[in-house]
């Protein structure tokens, strides 16, 4: 399976990132859904959902409350299983799988309602990301054996190093749940990031955060994409966050696609106003 | 055929009195989550109640019964007040050991009190034999099972349609907001307990009717029975518990009955296993799915 | 934040606590061999030995794994049924002992997996109810069994006499050392982290690729295994097994210990096993109300400490070391990384430190 | 109407709310804004009794409220919406808003349901759901229902606006000024501080459990260090 | 490293948190005598008859000057029915410089013992464990030689009351409901099991039912619709209360009859249900004159009717009283080697001249169990009638 994972990349401080939306075009989508659907009894949450995702785009999921964003999440993901549709990831079809081979194949997470290991501290959760970075067998770690102290070491400093992209290295030996809001949120990043994926969902990454917090975030996020090379998809009510990050965005409604294109096309699309935007976005 | 129904009978009677305990468990379990070990305890104490009563007060059996009911009620809330009520933010497994350590208490202050001798309670509701499809059934077995059924739809009433109910619904999901809807956390709680004991007074009342000793570990097998009871029929749902109890009532009957009595607490547990693998949160349990 | 520091450096720190506890066997083993130590007091140290191995292995699923199992006697007493058969039929030969051992271990080991399977699918006291019936299950076949069989295996309800009494402090206490340190090395690994992971939230758990079945069954089989050779142990100090000695009164009295300790603290599991085998032996002279005051201290510890005496601290004997190096150096670090030491849990201290 | 005076609270050994000190009148909408972690969310729960402060009084219509348990003070009319929704998970959307009305009586209740039902309709659709499955977004409206139900005299709301699409975040503020105008008090809690101060008569602002400005509204919005701070400008 | 160095020192401070206040007045003038069982839990009835019983006998010594001027020290030690306990609370004991133990109680915590106690060749008189393993390893085909007891041991029981059932209630048939975790119970079972075969007795039914338990009707119900001539319930007491009068109730005419764990069910069952139930006991109320002595001295004590095993911890005491003496006379030094050798000779070769409670003396047999008679005990009008001896 692991050879459908992209090698780890070395953190290399980039210069300003000069986005090309149109470096993805000629290789195959890293995320192609088709059709994707799911009913709750008698309720249909997501239907006919169709998107394709490049190898390092930042997307958007919008849409109103309820639409179904977190759903598709939960079904790309495998928290729920499709009723119906096909999951396409770098070319392979993700039928029967489940969260864990799915995340083994390269598609890491974060929750809306944060789900951290809250009793571990800051440095464990990362190293809980990196579970599968390291190699080493039950009894190398049982009798210390050199396998163990390298792939500990070599983990550790990766850790540490995927906390400082949000400057967070001080905070290694905190409690997760004593963090504030925003750093929880943070933290969850970076420990999806831990298991090296190619495609990174992130579910309101910017909620309870103030504007200067999200223009941060905003920052970091292209950051990541741009240092990693890793498609983002992002579900976001925060219009500055999405307009100003995302090269494409989906809209959703009560489970169906409404809209499909650039920020701009977004923007000027009256469905989308009128679903979800609101007239005075505007004039924004 | 009259061995089936009276097999039948026997399964009900016993079971009717783990679903009443069950459904003590299920009261509290449902309210703070808590496995409330020192319940089959509290029947224990009503069952010494009721002796002391009838032998050395030499008490109606009425009054004896009264007088249990009460003592119940008063310790389970007593209990409550000074042993859960600190515990309340804590770990569930610490307020678990909790109980445990007050059922142990209960235990080892009844030997020292009345001794180890398991003490004869005198015939405390008596009544005549009653002829069900040509099979004689003891008066006692009918009260037991009418009394364990009323109670349940009583109960199921309280929870369902009063607004004590309300209170203690919210109260078990959320203690916090639901102070925040103007609901009293203390009274509340109490109150679950109170009924709980309560309940767990009329299981020692009808315990005694059926079995006429009292022992300082006789809550121990019961309690557990009936928690296993609850558990079964899905614990915190109250018609779950009575469904629980029959259930562990007849199963012994009829692992008795078909020779099998060596084994009847390895086989009860056997289809207890059974039962949860198929059906992971017992027999009327809700599934609750986590939205992610 | 500071007290990741480490200041002695990783592989010296193992040697130093083993050194220190190959020392403290020898010395102890030399006390008790030469009757320095009385012989009850030998007893209580072995049972106590015992203890700690059952209540360190419960620590995994309940303190670790965050499930709540009331059937470890079931596994304890298959460990101790297998060894002690093993051992009767060598008939007490020393040699044979550590296989019989480990003999119990792993067909513990082995229930604890057919138990694990099922039980991945219950959550929270439907898992314990699961296991407290699978303990009993053991229970009921233990004392059935021969009329099944039709020859005496476990001799029903009279149990496995004259069992040869081949425990002493030295291996009791050399597999107390083994077991927290192979417990305490997986927990310091990916894989301990893991099953941490589960506790703390499955979900997130899984989304991290990490194998939640695996974790889960993996948390059991050990916690068995280590629970079958406490039983072994058990079978060759006490001579004699009924059924009822492992009773669901049993799974009960070793998860107080783990709770009463501290969830998910190794040293809290050791120092509670330890003072609760030894409270009911110096509560002797009060015969009648020893176990009154035993459960009144359950019950208040629990009202004054609910996390448990240690609450998820661990003791390392390093750290105290780094600690004192740095004060050497008049290197003051922040107060307070350190509960303050009490009199009279050296001795639980010391061995546990040594595993750090 | 509400008067805070000198509270300091404690998480433990952690000094959250250092000596806080603010009042709301009748009639007024006031807001506190802060960064992650300035204390805001202490500070509702201190008045709501869920926290206890070391020193000094919270009076609420001229009576101390401090050390009282929180359900009385909820029947003196202050209502709290949470931070985290913290809608009954297990419970379905109309017994969710029961609940809200725990404190009156059960004759009035149809009525103020389907008035919430009106304001949200999705609440509506979903009444029978449970709400643990309800999407983010549809809790919040579920919390803000709920707390409607209680028609207190100060309502304190916890960042009402967190994962709202921007339409419903519109709508939440209208609702908010609606009932206001209605004569319900308002303190308000909020990140989105540009919308929270359009709305507000007056607002303080928070850094690290203490009260560092407080002004009329619209001067903090063009207040820079607050500007540069809290309005992503 | 002053701060830690009182840690790292000292050798063993495990012990010094759970010792004792060393009892220093250790002296000739007084002989240690340990009992010890199940003074509290689910058994403590038996182990507080025997504790009081024992000390009953060692009370009357005591006032009447002891064992050559020496008093006797009773150590009395709780083990709540759990071997480890027994253990422990045994060598505890034996640090405390016991010469002789009276007890275990309950069979298995007894068996526990014994391993530790025969290599010490320490004295031990069980009034109570009554499984042939108490005394003797057929594995090994070794007897005890320091272990003796003052009752009877299962297979006697077993075998008396088939017998009794075939020869004087002329039972043809049989069932049988016992605790299946309770060895007592299994083992007096399997003795009458095995006698009926050889009678010619047939055994229609046989119920188990768990420790703990209190509802029988099933096992009742289906025991009835056999019809057996006798019903036998080798168990203990309360619970056989509980089964006759659920038998009466399940139809069951039968004649009850048990061993001697029914000795004291008059309490529990209602005398017409438990009318004409028989039962083989090592005791039987006011027999005789000393029998009455000892029955009015434990009323007066304990204000309470002595059960049957306060009735052989009384003999047991006086058994072992009387070794002591001997021993004591002989010139040893009390707690040595030979005492103690002493002593368990004079238990066994010297015994039989005793005017003891539940038999006239002890002799006993190459297992060291007692050879006695069982007196046959019978409901009458709510009251247990001694009938004959058997
Ligand atoms: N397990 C479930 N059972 C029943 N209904 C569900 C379940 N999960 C989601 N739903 C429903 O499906 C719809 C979509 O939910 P989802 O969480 O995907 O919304 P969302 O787009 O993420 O909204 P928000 O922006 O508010 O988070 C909602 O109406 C929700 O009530
Ligand atoms: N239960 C707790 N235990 C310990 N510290 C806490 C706890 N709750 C909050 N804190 C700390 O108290 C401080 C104030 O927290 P509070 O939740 O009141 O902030 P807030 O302003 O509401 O932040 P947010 O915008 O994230 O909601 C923070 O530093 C936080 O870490
Ligand atoms: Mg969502
Ligand atoms: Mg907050």
């Amino acid at each position: 399976m692991s050879k459908y994972k992209k090698e780890p990349v070395k953190l290399v401080p980039v210069p300003s990132p000069n986005i090309i939306p149109e470096r993805d075009i000629d290789k195959t989508p890293i995320l192609e859904v088709s059709h994707l659907g799911i009913d709750f009894g008698g309720l249909t949450a997501v239907d006919d959902f169709n998107m394709a995702i490049g190898r390092t785009e930042i997307a958007g999921l919008i849409g109103p409350n309820g639409a179904g964003k977190t759903t598709v999440f939960n079904l790309l993901t495998k928290v729920y299983q499709p009723t119906r549709g096909t999951i396409m990831l770098d070319g392979r079809d993700t039928a029967g799988m489940n969260t864990i081979q799915v995340n083994k194949m390269g598609i890491a997470r974060t929750f809306q309602n944060i789900r951290l290991f809250k009793d571990l501290t800051v440095l464990d959760n990362v190293l809980i990301g990196l579970h599968n970075e390291m190699d080493y067998h039950l009894p190398s770690a049982v009798l210390r054996l050199p396998s163990y102290w390298r792939a500990e070491r070599i983990a550790k400093e990766r850790a540490l190093e995927l906390l400082s992209i949000f400057d967070m290295q001080d905070m290694a030996y905190a409690k997760a749940g004593s963090l504030p809001y925003g750093a929880q949120r943070r933290l969850e990043i970076v420990r999806a990031l831990g298991t090296n994926p190619a495609l990174l969902l992130l579910d309101e990454p910017a909620a309870g955060m103030n504007p200067s917090e999200t223009a941060e975030l905003m920052e970091n996020i292209s950051k990541i994409r741009d240092t990693f090379q890793i498609a983002i998809m992002l579900i976001e009510h925060d219009m500055n966050l999405v307009m100003g990050i995302c090269e494409g965005i989906c809209v959703l409604n009560y489970g169906k696609v409404i809209a499909k294109g650039s920020p701009e096309d977004i923007q000027a699309s009256p469905q989308v106003i009128e679903a979800y935007l609101g007239k005075k976005k505007e004039d924004n | 055929m009259s061995l089936v129904i009276s097999q039948l009978i026997n399964g009900l009677q016993s079971g009717s009195i783990y679903a009443l305990v069950a459904l003590g468990y299920s009261m509290v379990y449902g309210i703070i989550m808590l496995l409330n070990f020192a319940h089959g305890d509290i029947i224990m104490v009503g069952a010494y109640v009721a002796w002391l009563a009838m032998v050395h007060l030499a008490l109606s059996p009425i009054l004896a019964i009264i007088l249990a009911i009460i003592a119940c009620t008063l310790l389970g809330v007593i209990i409550e007040k000074v042993a859960y009520t600190p515990l309340r933010s804590s770990p569930r497994l610490s307020l678990l050991i909790t109980a445990i350590g007050i059922s142990f208490l209960l235990e080892n202050l009844a030997q020292l009190i009345f001794k180890a001798d398991a003490k004869r309670v005198p015939p405390l509701i008596t009544g005549p034999s009653i002829n069900i499809a040509g099979q004689y059934v003891d008066f006692t077995a009918i009260i037991t099972i009418v009394v364990s059924v009323i109670s349940m739809i009583l109960l199921t009433f309280l929870v369902r349609k009063t607004k004590m109910g309300k209170a203690m619904r919210a109260v078990s999901e959320d203690m916090v907001t639901a102070q925040l809807m103007g609901i009293n956390l203390n009274s509340t709680i109490s109150f679950t307990f109170a009924v709980g004991s309560a309940l767990a007074g009329i299981g020692s009342i009808l315990y005694c009717c059926t079995y006429p000793q009292a022992s300082p570990t006789m809550g121990s097998m019961l309690g557990l029975k009936a928690f296993v009871a609850a558990v079964l029929g899905g614990i915190g749902s109250l018609p779950g518990a009575m469904i629980g109890g029959f259930c562990i009532g007849l199963a012994e009957a009829f692992v008795s009955a078909v020779g099998l009595s060596v084994w009847k607490d390895g086989v009860v547990f056997a289809i207890l296993i059974i039962v949860l693998i198929f059906k992971p949160t017992g027999i009327l349990g809700k599934v609750i799915n986590e939205k992610v | 934040m500071k007290n990741n520091e480490k200041i002695i450096p990783m592989p010296l720190r193992y040697l130093i606590n083993i050194v220190l506890f190959v020392v403290f066997l020898l010395v102890m083993n030399n006390l008790i061999v030469s009757g320095t130590i009385p012989k009850y007091y030998a007893g209580v140290i072995s049972f106590i030995g015992v203890n700690i191995i059952l209540a360190v292995s419960l620590n995994i699923a309940t303190g670790y794994l965050g499930q709540l199992p009331l059937g470890h006697a079931g596994f304890m007493a298959i460990g101790a049924y297998t060894s002690a058969l093993i051992m009767k039929a060598a008939s007490g030969s020393a040699t044979i002992f550590p296989f019989a051992l480990i003999a119990g271990g792993l067909i513990a080991a082995l229930f604890g997996l057919i138990i694990g399977i099922p039980a991945l699918r219950l959550k929270g006291d439907y898992l314990a109810i699961l296991t407290l019936g699978f303990g009993e299950i053991i229970r009921v076949i233990l004392l059935n069994i021969d009329n099944v069989l039709g020859f005496t295996l476990t001799n029903g309800a009279a149990g496995l006499q004259k069992i040869p009494k081949t425990t002493n402090f030295l291996i009791t206490f050399i597999m107390v050392g083994i077991t927290c340190y192979v417990i305490h090395t997986m927990m310091k690994s990916r894989h301990g982290r893991a099953i941490l992971s589960i506790r703390e939230n499955e979900i997130a758990s899984e989304s991290c690729g990490i194998n939640t079945t695996y974790y889960k069954t993996l948390g059991f089989v050990v916690s068995a295994f280590f629970a079958g050779i406490a039983g072994g142990l058990y079978a060759g100090n006490i001579g004699i097994l009924s059924p009822s000695a492992f009773n669901f009164m049993k799974s009960i009295e070793i998860l107080v210990m783990v709770v009463l300790g501290g969830m998910g603290s190794m040293f809290g599991s050791v120092l509670s096993a330890t003072v609760l085998t030894a409270l009911p032996e110096a509560l002797r002279r009060f015969e009648d109300y020893r176990m009154v005051v035993y459960s009144l201290v359950l019950v208040i510890v629990m009202i004054f400490k609910p996390s448990g005496l240690m609450g998820t601290y661990d003791f390392s004997l390093n750290g105290l070391l780094d600690k004192l190096i740095l004060k050497f150096r008049g290197n003051h670090t922040e107060k307070g990384a350190m509960p303050q030491e009490k009199k009279g849990e050296a001795a639980v201290r010391k061995k546990e430190g040594k595993l750090k | 109407m509400l008067k805070v005076e000198n509270i300091n609270v404690y998480y433990g050994s952690i000094h959250a709310i250092k000596g806080v000190s603010f009042d709301v009148n009748k009639g007024e909408i006031v807001t506190l804004i802060g960064a992650n972690g300035a204390g805001k969310s202490t500070i509702l729960n201190t008045v709501s009794g869920l926290l206890k402060s070391k020193t000094g009084s919270v009076t609420f219509l001229g009576n101390t409220i401090s050390g009282i348990v929180p359900h009385k003070i909820v029947t003196r009319g202050l209502a709290q919406v949470p931070e985290g929704r913290r809608v009954f998970l297990n419970m379905t959307v109309e017994e969710n808003l029961e609940m809200g009305a725990f404190t009156r009586k059960s004759s009035e209740l149809r009525d103020s349901i389907d008035d919430v039902y009106e304001r949200f309709p999705r609440l509506k659709e979903r009444r029978k759901q449970i709400a643990g499955t309800l999407s983010g977004g549809e809790q919040q409206m579920l919390a803000m229902g709920r707390a409607l139900m209680s028609k207190p005299e100060l309502l304190m709301l916890d960042e009402p606006s967190m994962g709202l699409a921007p339409l419903l975040v519109e709508q939440i503020f209208d609702i908010i000024k609606e009932l206001n105008a209605l004569g319900t008090t308002i303190l308000l809690v909020e990140q989105n501080a540009q919308m929270a101060l359009s709305i507000a008569d007056r607002g303080y602002v928070l850094e690290t459990g203490r009260i560092v400005t407080s002004a009329k509204a619209s001067d903090l919005l063009n207040n820079d260090a607050v500007k540069k701070a809290y309005l992503g400008g | 490293f002053a701060a830690c160095g009182d840690k790292n020192t000292t050798g063993d401070p495990d012990s010094e948190e759970s010792k004792p206040p060393v009892d220093d007045t250790a002296s000739d003038e007084t002989i240690k005598v340990a009992i010890i069982g199940c003074h509290t839990g689910q058994n403590a009835q038996y182990g507080l008859g025997v504790l009081n019983g024992a000390q009953l006998y060692i009370d009357q010594i005591n006032a009447s000057g002891g064992i050559n001027g020496k008093q006797i020290k009773v150590i009395a030690y709780d083990n709540k029915s759990d071997n480890q306990e027994a253990i422990n609370a045994f060598n505890r004991a034996v640090d405390e410089g016991i010469t002789a133990l009276i007890g275990d109680v309950i069979s298995a915590n007894t068996i526990a013992v014994v391993g530790e106690a025969y290599p010490l060749n320490m004295p031990m008189i069980t009034p109570s464990a009554t499984a042939a393993a108490v005394t003797y390893d057929d594995e090994t085909d070794t007897v005890y030689s320091n272990v003796f007891r003052t009752c009877f041991i299962d297979p006697f029981q077993g075998e008396k009351m088939a017998n009794y059932a075939n020869e004087k209630l002329g039972a043809k048939t049989a069932a049988i409901i016992y605790e299946t975790g309770n060895d007592y119970a299994v083992g007096v079972k399997d003795a009458f099991i095995e006698t009926c075969k050889k009678l010619g007795i047939e055994i229609v039914d046989e119920e188990g039912y768990a420790t703990g338990d209190v509802d029988f009707m099933s096992q009742l119900t289906t025991i009835n619709s056999k019809n057996p001539d006798v019903v036998f319930c080798p168990n203990y007491y309360q619970d056989n209360g509980l089964i006759i009068t659920q038998a009466r109730k399940a139809g069951i005419k039968a004649t009850f009859i048990g061993s001697d764990g029914m000795n004291g069910v008059k309490g529990y069952a209602s005398a017409a249900d438990l009318e004409g139930t028989v039962y083989c006991s090592g005791y039987a109320p006011g027999v005789t004159e000393a029998v009455k002595a000892f029955d009015e001295a434990y009323a007066a004590k304990f204000k309470t009717e002595p059960n049957m095993f306060a009735a052989t911890a009384y003999d047991a005491a006086m058994v072992l009283c009387n070794a002591l003496q001997i021993a004591e006379e002989a010139g040893l030094k009390t707690g040595s080697d030979e005492y103690k050798q002493a002593v368990i000779d004079a238990i066994r070769d010297k015994s039989a001249d005793l005017e003891c409670i539940t038999s006239s003396g002890y002799t006993f047999d190459e297992r060291n169990n007692p050879v006695k008679n069982a007196f046959i005990m019978k409901l009458v009008g709510g009251d247990e009638v001694y009938v004959e001896t058997y």
